[in-house]
Parts: C-alpha cells; structure tokens; sequence
C-alpha cells in the first residue's frame, strides 16, 4: 500500500479524457499547476464538478477545450468579475451546463462519502433550478405530520478529486488544513490526485496536532510536488492570489486571441517559476 | 465633509438590521463580494446590536472548521439569522434571479449561477436584498429565471422572507403576506417620481416617505476607524476606495 | 457575543434535570471531571445517547441515579468488561434503553447537524434491531430501479453536548484535535458545555495549524478548566487512560456498597489531584 | 517449542484471508478487541498479501480524521474489504447475537450492545466470524437476537456474508447460497466428534477434515519480532501474555 510519489506530467496523465472530475473552487486549495499540465497534455471531454463554485481554474480548462461539460453552483472569478471563457462557451452553446446550488453539491458528495444512495436537503422548491434537475426527486417528508415536501439529491461519485495540498508525506498522506470540503471531495471520488506544495519527513497522521487537517492516503492515488501549486490563486496563510494576475487574465480571456496568448504565454510555455 | 454613497448605504442596511422583526439577528453571513453589506453588520454592532459576522470567504482565519458546507449546515439548521442576496433581476415580489436574462434565462447574458440562492432564502428567517443598480432592466416585474422565490406557498419549509431591498435610489419595505414591496425611504436626491420611473415593477407608496437616514458622525468615525480596521484585510479595495489611501 | 469561563460546578449547574444529553464514547475525550460534578450536583432524569457508544461515565451516571434513559449502540468499559452498574440497572429494569447500532447514531447527529429531517443508511433490514426502533422508518429507494428497501433514520437533536477539550481559548474556541465526532456532537445539540485542560492565548481560530482541530465559539456556551478532566480515561496523546483505576472500579462497582464506597472516595469527597 | 492457541488462531485466520475468494482483502478494519484478528491481518501481510490494517481505537495515530463515523462511512462505500464480528451467540445460518440471551433478549444477561454490527455486515463484502469459546452455549440453532443476519433475502442491500466462523476448536467455513456452515479444519486436539458434541447447531461434514494449519517458523518470528513491534502499543497485555515479557 505504497502511494508514488509522481512527476506532475505523470499526475497529469492519469486523468483520462472523459472523466468526472471534481475541482475544489478558487479559495480553497486548487491545484492550479496540474490543471497547467492537464492542458498540455491535451485532455479532452471533461465533465467538471465545481465544489460547490467554479473559477479560475476551469476556465482555463474551458478556453483549452479539455471541458465537455460542467456541474455547478457558479462560475467567477471573484472581484475580477466573469469568468471570460465560460461565458464565451455559453454563448457559443459549446459546455453542456447543469446549474445546481451550493448545498446541493455539497449534500450530493456526502451522499457519495457515506456510500447512500441519496440525502435530503430543504429549499429548492418553486425555483426555476428544481425543474431542471430530473435527477432530483421531491418526496413528501416521511416524518412529517402534514404534507411537507422536501428535496432527495442523489449521490454523485466523481472519478478522480484533483486538490493541491500544503503538504505530503511519503506515506501518502496530504495536510490541507481546515479546508475539510477538500477531504469531502476525496472520501466522495473514486480516486484522489493530489500536488502539494512540499514533502515533509515523518508521518502527517501521527502527530496529533496535524492530523485534523490530514486526508489520509487511503484516499489518494498518487501525489506530485508543485510548489506555488495553486497560483496566481493563493493558499491558505502561505500566500496570497495574485490579483493583478487573475484581473489581467480576466481581460486577456474576453476575446479569443487574448485567451492564446495567454495560454502560450503561462501554460504551454516552460515556466522558470513553478515547478512545472 | 459629504457622506460616500457606500456610507448611506451601509447605514441604511445597518438600520435595517436593528429594525424591530419577529426574529432578531444574532449571527449574520457575508460574502466575498458584499462589502457594503459587511460594513452594515459591523456598524450594527458598533452601535449596540449583539450580531456576530461570518466573513465566508476570509482566506486566514476563516470561521469554519467544517468546510464550506458549515455555512450551509448552519443555515440549515437556523444558526445564520441574516443573509444578504442580490440578482441580475429582482421582481415585484421578491423572486430573484442569478442566472442571467432572455428565454432560455442566460441567453441574452449568462451570469455566474445561483450560489446558494436556492437554500439560504429558504432557511434564512431574515433577508435583505441588495443591489445599487436601481433601474428597469434590474427591478422587472417578473424575473426571467426564478433562483429563489420571495414568498412560497403554506406547506413548504420555509423561515421567512425578505425583509426589505436596498438599492442605490431607496429602500424598500417587503411584505410576505401580500408578496409586495413598499417604498420605505428615499436616498439623497431621488424623489417619489424619479424611483417610480427607475422601478419596473409595481410598490405600495405610503403617504409619508422620509429620506434615508445616513450615517452620524460616530457611525462615520467608526466606519472609517475600528470596522476600518477589521474588515480591511478581506476588503482592501473598497476600503481604499471609501475610505482613502490610509495613513500609514 | 462571549462564552463565558466557569467554575465546573457552575457548568454542572447549566445542566438540567431531564435534559438530552450526548457523551462521547471513552476513548474521545470524555469529559469525566464534568460528569463527577453532575453526580455532586444530584442531576436527575438524564437522557443520555452515547455517541455512539458508551462507557465509564455513563456507567457512573446510571450507579450514581442520574439517568433515566439511555439511547447506545453499546455500553462497555473495554478491556475493563462489562460496565456493572449498566447491567445491574438492565437487570433491576431501572433504565429505559433505546438499542442502536453505531453508524445510526452518527447518522442522526448529521441530519440533525445539516438541519434536514432524516438521512438514508444502509443495513439493519432483516435485524431484531429495526423493528424494535418504531422511529425508524423503511421506504423504497426512490432512485433505484428494482424494489431497494432502505432505512431512514430521523435527526438527532441533544439538548446539550458535554465534550472536554485538549485546549480552549478566551474566545470560546475549543481544539479537539482529529475526534471530529465531538465536532459533530457541537454542531447538532442545541448547546455544548466543554471542559479545557487549560486556557490558550490567542484565538485557536486564527492558527491555520491549530484551526482544523478546532470547535467554533459559535457552538459553545460555557467552558470551564479541568485538569485532567478525562481521567481515568485518556485524552490523545496528552495522557493514557489509567487502567489500573478502572480495573478496580470494574471490580468495586460489581456490587451496591462497592460503588457507593468508589463514589465515596472519587466522586462525592473533595480530589486533591484534579481541578475539582 | 510449543505453538500458542493464540497463534494457531491467528495463523487460522491469516490463511482465511489469504484464500481464493471472489473480493480481494486489501483492507482490513479491526476493533480494540480484536488482538487475534488484528495480528492475523499483519500476518497475512508479512506472508506477502497486500492488505491495510486501520485500528480503531488507537489512541495516538488513529487512521481517521473525520471521527468516529468515518469507519462506517468507508464500509458503507464499499472501501473495507474485511471486518471481524463475534457474538454472545452464533446460529447455523450465521446469524450473530450481541445483545444477550433470554426473552426478551438480554433479560437473562444482557451484554454490552449492537455496536456496528447491524450495518458492517451488509457493506463490508468479507466478514471472519471469530468466538474462542465453542460450546452449545454460543453456537446455538437460532440466536435470541439477531444483531446481524447471515444472509438476506434478494433485494435487500448486502455486498457479501460470513466467509467463516474460527473458533477455540475448528474453523467452518460458510456457504450464503445454502446459508450453512461446512467444517473445514480441526485444530490439533480436536476430532470431528468433539466438535460436533460441543456445537448446538447442524453443520456439513465433508469426507476429508485436515487439521488446521499452524504458524511456520517464519510466521512465529514475524508475530515475536516486527508484528509484535507495530502491535505491542495497540495491545500490550495481549502481547505481553502470547508472545512473553520484552527484552528491555
């Protein structure tokens, strides 16, 4: 039961083409670095979970063309405003778009975690999202005394979790700290790929003081080092997002020739910055 | 000195929130993208109102251990008593909409989504509707696309309603039982004549309508001092501008 | 908004007669100092659910006449055995017990930390187990294909969860370290009274260290220091459990007069050794 | 020297594991009173089987991060490949009693409780029922209570059964389709008549009953040596008895 320690490219090339994967959104630990790599190496078909929002990360993925379509809550770039090539593709009608809302996508991995088939969740009922969603069922409360609608969202199981951690070791284990929907998203998938920014010695889930913030490697595949994995978006107390970055991006991204350039510009380029 | 347009505003929800209402505000949630919102909580506070504020998307020191789905579960289970929501559209009877317009909603211009619109107007007992922009193409008389409903029928679970819509011209007052907004107070400026001719959908006009209450000077002095201070670190840009370059 | 720092005994006395209360299991973090001073104090008609099982507090809490009803998926001291005042209460029919079985504890503490009337869990069809739980409810799988019979199982709400804690803050932020099922316990009862080991400096919640280990304030409604407030029970690896101590109340306890002479000596008369 | 029971059973079970069987073991989960389950699943692994121990109830280094729950949250996904139940009492179709006896069940003595039984053996696909006391008193026609069913009618969620019962005097290995246990080993001392004297239920007898396999040398000083080191912490009295006071 040995976790390989992987070359990102390597990491990069376990994700077929084709699967349901599931992203952590921009605050919270995206590995940003294998998405870089995922677009050179030219993965296609994509059906991309947002946990429970989309940003910067899948828009990359979208404007490379790796993305069939997208299960979401949201998609933004925060105080840079709209995501430029997922509103480009809505437009063009070429993502396959199923909106959901926060909790639901949520509700939908712990379903998944717990192995159940479905769990309940309250609100939903007569907005225009229920209606769109054939997938959910609406049942009348069994514990209820008078009728009381409520909504069943069923288990969703991604095949692979793609997350950047703040730490590994050579176990397997990876430390990402009090962002616990990280360790939903990799208990909820099949598989769990994982960049971190360093390797640390010893064993995460043997000192107490770091295992509550440990996913353990029973969950995860195979791990990358990728230092500043998560830039230009930050990561927890380590560093901060590159704001001048992600706004210059937002207005590169609006037309087509912006998105190229900046694609060969910062993905298909070498980067001397990160370990890429 | 003149009052800031986000002063009035951060006032005007910060009134709002100590408003007499069935169900008092202990515990509020904000957004990454609220700010003017934030402020109000925080003044709430300032001025005497026992309210905690949970910043969602602070990046160090974050209040939830839980993930992101704690927000939610709080929620759930009635343990955020105020949320702020806001909409591409907001209709005459408090439907909002996130998606974005045309037919199919998002056609014409495709918004970033409904967040967590579709549950927290469910399970939030009190909520204010926020948007500056006070125009026809905003306050329509029926959203394109329904993220969450500003009423529901007897028999669905629901906490509450929203309590009132602040734009950049008014605020309004919303009532549940008529599903119907009111005009509660003009800004600065605006006239009974000039909102109706900027609202797209129809509101009751009381016989007296007052000026929106701004901020007083202790409100300005706190603003631009200890709440400063507090949320410049997830609000760096709005401080800045607000507030001014900061004596360093 | 501040959590207000106890007395123990003034934390016992936040403790109602007849109130539900949850406990966690022996071997996280249990606090026993808190449990010894609702003895003193003379609580009665507890409601206790063992989370989601139960052991040497509970047990005390039965011999000492303080518990009415006990809803567990098991009551045992471990290697100690059996927990004798439990089954001489079983035996003397003086303890209503409501039977469970581990996950549908856990289970219904989630439902009721999410807020949602019941969750799915799978099992317990075809054990004397479910039909002696007449709150239980089977339904069929509304997503499945062919009949799939599946039990629902209704949230849990506690009136008070009592956890004691490796550390607290002057906040009220507690750290309970990996023993999420503490977290879990906090976020579904309607209050939670917490024991420290010691006051920290600082606010726990703003260590991204400490943090995922942490209870939030906003569950918290009083906490008071205990120096080793587990023992004889351990608290991670801060100290083991003293066997040797429950051994001979395992033994003691066996009968009327051993137990009252056990709480004699460790419960009613004043503990140099603890902050009683 | 002489081979301790404890060690014939652990070599018993670590055979079990190892065996043909349509779901892979490559996780193993073990409960705090399991020594002899426990240090047959390191065994097998020292044997060359690829399976991961979790140990519930480590103290220090426990295998889990999100609670208690997270144990049965992986068996109900279908990530622990085997689990270990005993019972107060065993029936002939497997069916397992963690209550107690009499009517109802538990007045006569009652015992500690379900635990997870009544869920871990409908997700986990491999259980090893293990009881050391193999009397007419624990192996029973029908148990008083049923904890968890051997087998369950079609339609109902279970993703295995029992693969075997180990007890202090034989192993039987189980048959769902059949819901019928077969004696598969004798441990030494035992005949086919002492068994079938000491065992309340009906059982099939195959012609050929070989003895039960023990420990080989190199399985006796993996058990003293490196299993007894990763071990010991977990479950020292246990060690201490079977394996003899440490060399300091």
């Amino acid at each position: 039961m040995t976790v390989p320690l992987d070359s990102l490219d390597a990491l990069a090339a376990r994700v077929s083409d084709g699967a349901f994967v599931a992203l952590p959104p921009d605050n919270s630990l995206c590995p940003v670095s294998l998405v870089r790599a995922l677009i050179r190496r030219g993965v296609r078909d994509l059906h991309l979970l947002g946990v429970p929002i989309s940003g910067f990360a899948t828009d990359l993925l979208i404007g490379a063309g790796c993305v069939r379509s997208l299960t979401t809550s949201a998609v933004t770039l925060g105080e840079a405003g709209l995501a430029p090539r997922f509103t480009a593709a809505m437009k063009a009608g070429s993502l396959r778009l199923t909106d959901a809302t926060c909790p639901a996508v949520h509700t939908a991995l712990q379903a998944a975690e717990k192995g159940v088939p479905f769990m309940p969740l309250r609100g939903m009922i007569g907005t225009d999202l229920l209606p769109q969603r054939s997938d959910w069922k609406v049942i009348d409360n069994p514990f209820a005394d008078a009728p009381d609608p409520i909504v069943l969202v069923p288990a969703l199981v991604p095949d692979l979790a793609l997350i950047h951690a703040a730490m590994a070791d050579r176990h397997g284990n990876v430390w990402v700290g009090r962002r616990r929907e990280l360790a939903t998203i990799a208990h909820a998938a099949r598989a769990t790929l994982v960049t971190a920014e360093r390797i640390v010695e010893g064993n995460l889930m043997e000192d107490e003081r770091l295992a509550p913030g440990v996913i353990s490697s029973l969950y995860v595949s195979a791990v990358a080092v990728a230092e500043r994995g998560a830039w230009p978006l930050g990561l927890l107390d380590l560093y901060g997002a590159d704001a001048a970055h992600i706004d210059a991006y937002a207005k590169a991204a609006r037309t087509d020739e912006g998105f190229r350039a900046y694609l060969a510009a910062h993905v298909l380029a070498p980067m001397p910055k990160a370990a890429e | 000195m003149t009052v800031a347009r986000e002063e009035l505003l951060i006032a005007a929800i910060a009134d709002l929130i100590a408003a007499p209402h069935p169900h008092p505000v202990r515990h509020a949630a904000v957004g990454a993208a609220s700010p003017i919102p934030a402020h109000a909580v925080m003044l709430a506070r300032h001025r005497g109102h026992d309210v905690r504020l949970s910043l969602l998307q602070q990046r160090v020191g974050n209040p939830f251990t839980e993930g992101a789905r704690e927000l939610f579960d709080l929620a759930g289970q009635g343990r955020i008593d105020l949320f702020f929501l806001g909409g591409v559209q907001i209709d005459g009877q408090a439907n909002i909409n996130l998606i974005g317009t045309g037919t199919p909603a998002g056609s014409s211009a495709r918004l970033p989504g409904n967040f967590g619109s579709a549950f927290m107007a469910f399970t939030v007992p009190r909520v204010i509707l926020f948007r500056e922009e006070h125009s026809p193409r905003v306050l329509v008389p029926t959203v394109d696309y329904v993220s969450a409903p500003g009423v529901s029928p007897p028999g669905v679970f629901r906490r509450g309603s929203p309590q009132a819509l602040v734009t950049g011209r008014c605020v309004f007052t919303f009532d549940a039982a008529r599903a119907r907004f009111a005009l509660a107070s003009l800004h600065p400026g605006e006239t009974r004549e000039s909102v109706r001719e900027a609202t797209g959908f129809d509101y009751d006009e009381p016989d007296a309508v007052p000026e929106t209450r701004g901020p007083s000077e202790s409100d300005r002095a706190a603003l631009a001092g200890p709440i400063r201070a507090a949320l410049e670190d997830t609000y760096p840009q709005f401080c800045a501008r607000v507030f001014g370059a900061r004596a360093a």
